[in-house]
């Protein structure tokens, strides 16, 4: 094993990596930014060192700093993450010059899979269903016509996406231009390149995806799917595997035409090919995420497979210990992100000081995070807060843990989507399993409270301001029958102290 | 000691009292028994017939933030003095202000240009994601304080609104 | 499903109850101590009701007040957890009269596994090993005359007894009257009972039990050993499943054995055969606990069958969906129970208020506790902080895991056996599975931190107190120099606020 | 500012120093820059030449409690007058003192009685648990101010031994 790995991230995804390197015995070295200096990953790893500004493109997105640390802390090995250099070609290049291990696949793999284009053509060559769409970037003279060509409603996406950035659904002709603007504009600030592609839009889609891990022995096995249809803003929010809604023939057929992509490209660690699927479980090829998914716990829950750890073992050579036939689906996994963001006002990212944070525990349930009371979530980086996944013997029995989990999820000082997700646990269409990624349009009764009964709030608040003045004694006046009330509530039982 | 709350629309007087050896919170009038702890700075541990409430309540000024069950309840703790200005209707000068620390990525109207309650008036970027700032009113755009591109901080205001 | 259920019980059990009736869609009711009014049972109960003051006999083992509870909310049934009247056959019979639910066994099947000799009679009559003794209590005359009879070590034990309470070893004859005298006395106190029976002391036992649950269908089915023999004060600290060191055919023996018991009694619901074991696998019959076990959580995580939820599900007359042979091993799990106690001391317990507590999380890691920032330890119940509970593949990577695990546990107020945990977790011999009831006392070096680098604890320490010279500003001269430290630190990456 | 630190018995002097734009921390004279920064309350995130420690500080007094990596450390702040003081030994007249809130199970030794450092001389039971309290010296024991069935607090008086 390696003896030290830098995790070239942040976040709940950077605790999560230095977890399964401390426990192969490795000794972690983190990197941090001027805003991160307090987060989690730093005071989780062994080592740490500053890499620069709050930026990305100051700190966790310049591959010298990031080698720098490598090369003065003696690290073996880099693990990427997700986002940030975990797709980087040139990182990945970088790393295999300067003799460090990079754990993910090959540069040429990442080069290969990170242009759309380029890993559209590798699908169709391995016969991968495809959707129907441009044959590559279009300009935005082109980029109308080839939508008028394959129909409305279509969808804009930039070249170099991923995450629902740059990415725009078009449903009538009128709203294409100002479409493609924003599109364009958001790929040119996320990527740095704003050239865009247009291709058909699937009706009551759902994103279902293929986990595949691959070791340098060439072997090539599949995790099974998960579903991930619940999705805002185009991206995912509450993930789950199994999917409710496949048969086990499809199941295959997804998992093999996965194990095929993948070999195409010579593919080792861990991967991910997504696939957009019709109400009929018709799928077809979107791309392939050469990197570990946010959404990775729950195919660890029903595999028992820690996909991580694996993921340092494969760069370390080390062979998978079993076979496909070996692989089975135990009980069922969901994972809801919990972000600091507002329903109401089209899940507004909400940072802010977290004032107090108490997060569920018990069986079954796992809380991937790197926030604490006191912790900032700061304008600079994706404001989610938590990944909570539960794992129970059904997916009913899963759903019920997690609508009681969330329910004990407390967030104060910034806003948060819980109490939607928590309606969604409860909602009958989830419930049955009827998903596509139009849900949350489809269900805007979920994004506020509604009718609650909202006195004990107004109980909480009038206890909280009689104390507030009680304790800072501002007032002499009015006050002194409440301190009086102060000192016989707690002789009996309730106290305002 | 007597407070007035305002949720979203709705308008509530608490009172709070000490009978015998309970504590009553009347509610718009409506008496009922609290046993209340409090757990921490942040949570209060409430039991009203033998229901029992964990709630996180974070004041700023009169600005209440309630958190119960997952949902962030905003309560505006009201003065006598408020509470003859809360008449007011909302109207007149409207100052559309950054939520958060954003870049201003697009402004979609002029000074001048006409704008309906919740139309769209300007696109800033926050956490690599674009969100669209509306006009709470209906009325005209009266001064543009910022350009495209700029950075600006929580609370800057970007255009101005009024219903004039 | 019943609609409402009550909880009569407190602390981290509670918690672990209600979580579980929560997700069976039951309604939950608390009852809790005038100590108890702050606790996390309490806070994520749907009702909750005080029923006396902080000593267990003015609350949690007063029948009449649990019963008044029950009837005043509507509960159809009533969940004891472990300790207090969860073992007390006329709790159980009252309940029967009131027509609430005892979740647990009939009150005859408490009745005779509660008392210590007539459960090893029928343990006789069922062909079970028992350990060589005196036949029933014996008198401080008859006593030390049995001890000579089958030969030293003995170990005197109360006949009410359980949990190491009353119990004493005595390696020879002159300290025999001493621990008699002791051991009586802590009966006395604990159980109301001072009758106390000998038997042979088996050398470097094992603790090794065997999880039951039956059905009121006939369905009586074993969920595997844990292994129990990390003891402290003849208390468990550490337990495992399944059990490092025993055979397949060993277990399906113990497991066999354990089933004849438990229909014996005509046993139903969840319960625990306990068995003590030499280092030939050679295994004897301790006790069978008619309830939830402390530990229940290691074979919840090695079998990913919810014991909680279907205890509650039998009390409703459900029946088992499985036979023996669907039952399987799958990876390993182990508990540590984190104690307010100092192992410097003998374990001495350390209650107190808890100023800050932050436990671990991620995956694999299941934390049973009811403690939080804030929360005050008391001396009128167990000192247990927490059970942390994880699962993986194997023991090995297990037992990384929970070393991992525990030194990301924080808790500053009182002391706790969290450094001895963690130096049992690194140990040789205990990673070699080399267990025995006398472990802790073989390794007296694991009590203390030992040679450690002392110094970060020391620049820490400076830093918190010039910080609080800061913020009181008490003295205006030497701390000028601080201060103005603490500006220019806060300018280049530390502060001090 | 220059602390002196007393750990089980070992003794050190501590002293905080900015140098340049690094805060440098002098352990008995040897110097070594320690980046800093204060997470919580009572939690500390220390980076000393790229090591990373999150430890927790509780102080009470005079008596500062640090936990790094699952242990308590006790650490005694000496201000000069108390160094002058702790050349003094463990002797004289020792009170023993219930630990936690108790009852009096077994008093051990009498008014007379010779005791040697570490024996026990009284057994107290809390939590359900029995516990020996042993002398920390060796001498006479010169007073019993509790009965056996006695509830006492926490740091009452128990017995009293004296070397003398």
């Amino acid at each position: 094993m390696f003896k030290k790995i830098l995790i070239a991230n942040r976040g709940e995804i950077a605790v999560r990596i230095i977890r399964a390197c401390k426990e192969l015995g490795a000794t972690t070295v983190a990197v941090y930014s001027d805003a991160d200096r307090k987060s989690l990953h730093v005071a989780l790893a062994d080592e740490a060192y500053h890499i620069g500004g709050s930026a990305p493109a100051e700190s966790y997105l310049v591959i010298d700093k990031i080698i720098d640390v490598a090369k003065k802390s003696g690290a073996e090995a880099i693990h990427p993450g997700f986002g940030f250099l975990s797709e980087n070609e040139k990182f990945a290049k970088r790393c295999e010059k300067e003799k460090i291990v990079f754990i993910g696949p090959s540069a040429e793999a990442i080069r290969l899979m990170g242009d759309k284009i380029t890993a559209r053509n590798i699908a169709q060559e391995a016969k991968v269903p495809l959707v129907p769409g441009s044959d590559g970037a279009v300009s935005d003279v082109e980029a109308p016509l080839v939508a008028d060509k394959i129909g409305y409603p279509v969808m804009i996406k930039a070249s170099a996406g991923g995450g629902g950035k740059g990415m725009r659904l078009v449903r009538n002709k009128e709203d294409f231009e100002s479409s493609l603007r924003m599109a364009k504009s958001e790929a040119r600030s996320s990527f740095g390149d704003d050239s865009v592609f247009v291709e058909r839009f699937v009706e009551e889609p759902r994103h279902v995806e293929i986990q595949i891990i691959a070791d340098t022995h060439g072997n090539t096995l599949y995790l099974f799917e998960r579903e991930c249809s619940i999705q805002r803003r185009h991206q995912k929010v509450i993930e789950e595997a199994p999917s409710p809604g496949i048969s086990a023939k499809t199941r295959k057929k997804m998992g093999e035409v996965a194990v095929r992509i993948s070999k195409a490209v010579n593919y080792s660690g861990a991967g991910t090919v997504e696939f957009i699927m019709d109400q009929k479980e018709n799928f077809y090829f979107l791309e392939m995420n050469t990197r570990v998914q946010v959404e990775h716990p729950v195919t660890e829950m029903i595999t028992g497979f820690d996909i991580v750890k694996w993921m340092v073992r494969i760069a370390n050579g080390e062979k998978l210990p079993f076979k496909q036939k070996d692989l089975s689906i135990n009980g069922w996994a969901v994972e809801c992100r919990v972000y600091a963001e507002d329903p109401e006002t089209n899940f507004m990212p909400s940072p802010g000081l977290l004032h107090y944070v108490k997060a569920p525990t018990g069986p079954g349930i796992r809380d991937d995070s790197s926030i604490y009371s006191g912790y900032e979530v700061t304008s600079f980086y994706d404001p989610m807060l938590s990944k909570l996944v539960v794992w129970a013997e059904s997916r009913e029995a899963a759903i019920d843990k997690m609508a009681s989990a969330l329910k004990e999820y407390i967030v104060l000082g910034v806003k948060t989507n819980i109490g939607f997700l928590i309606r969604v646990m409860n909602n009958d269409v989830f419930r049955e399993g009827k998903l596509d990624t139009g849900f949350i349009e489809k269900h805007p009764e979920l994004l506020t409270a509604g009718e609650v009964d909202i006195e004990p709030a107004i109980i909480a608040a009038a206890l909280a301001v009689g104390n507030a003045e009680e304790s800072t004694g501002s007032d002499k006046g009015p006050q002194s029958n409440w301190k009086l009330l102060g000192r016989k509530a707690g002789l009996s039982g309730g106290t305002l102290i | 000691m007597t407070y007035t709350f305002k949720i979203k629309d709705k308008v509530f007087s608490v009172e709070i009292e000490q009978e015998k050896d309970q504590t009553v919170v009347k509610i718009n009038e409506e008496g009922r028994p609290v046993e209340f702890e409090k757990i921490d700075d942040y949570i209060y541990s409430i039991i009203v017939d033998g229901k029992s409430l964990t709630i996180g309540v974070l004041k700023n000024g009169n600005n209440i933030q309630v958190f119960m069950d997952g949902d962030l309840f905003e309560i505006e703790a009201i003065s006598e003095r408020d509470q003859m200005k809360s008449s007011q209707v909302l109207s007149g000068v409207q100052e559309i202000k950054s939520p958060m620390p954003s870049r201003v990525v697009k402004i979609l109207k002029e000074i001048g240009d006409e704008v309906d309650a919740d139309e769209g008036i300007v696109v800033v970027e926050a956490m690599k994601m674009e969100s669209e700032l509306k006009s709470p009113i209906e009325g005209k755009v009266t001064d543009v304080l910022v350009n495209e591109g700029d950075a600006v901080e929580a609370g800057n205001t970007l255009l101005i609104v009024s219903s004039d």
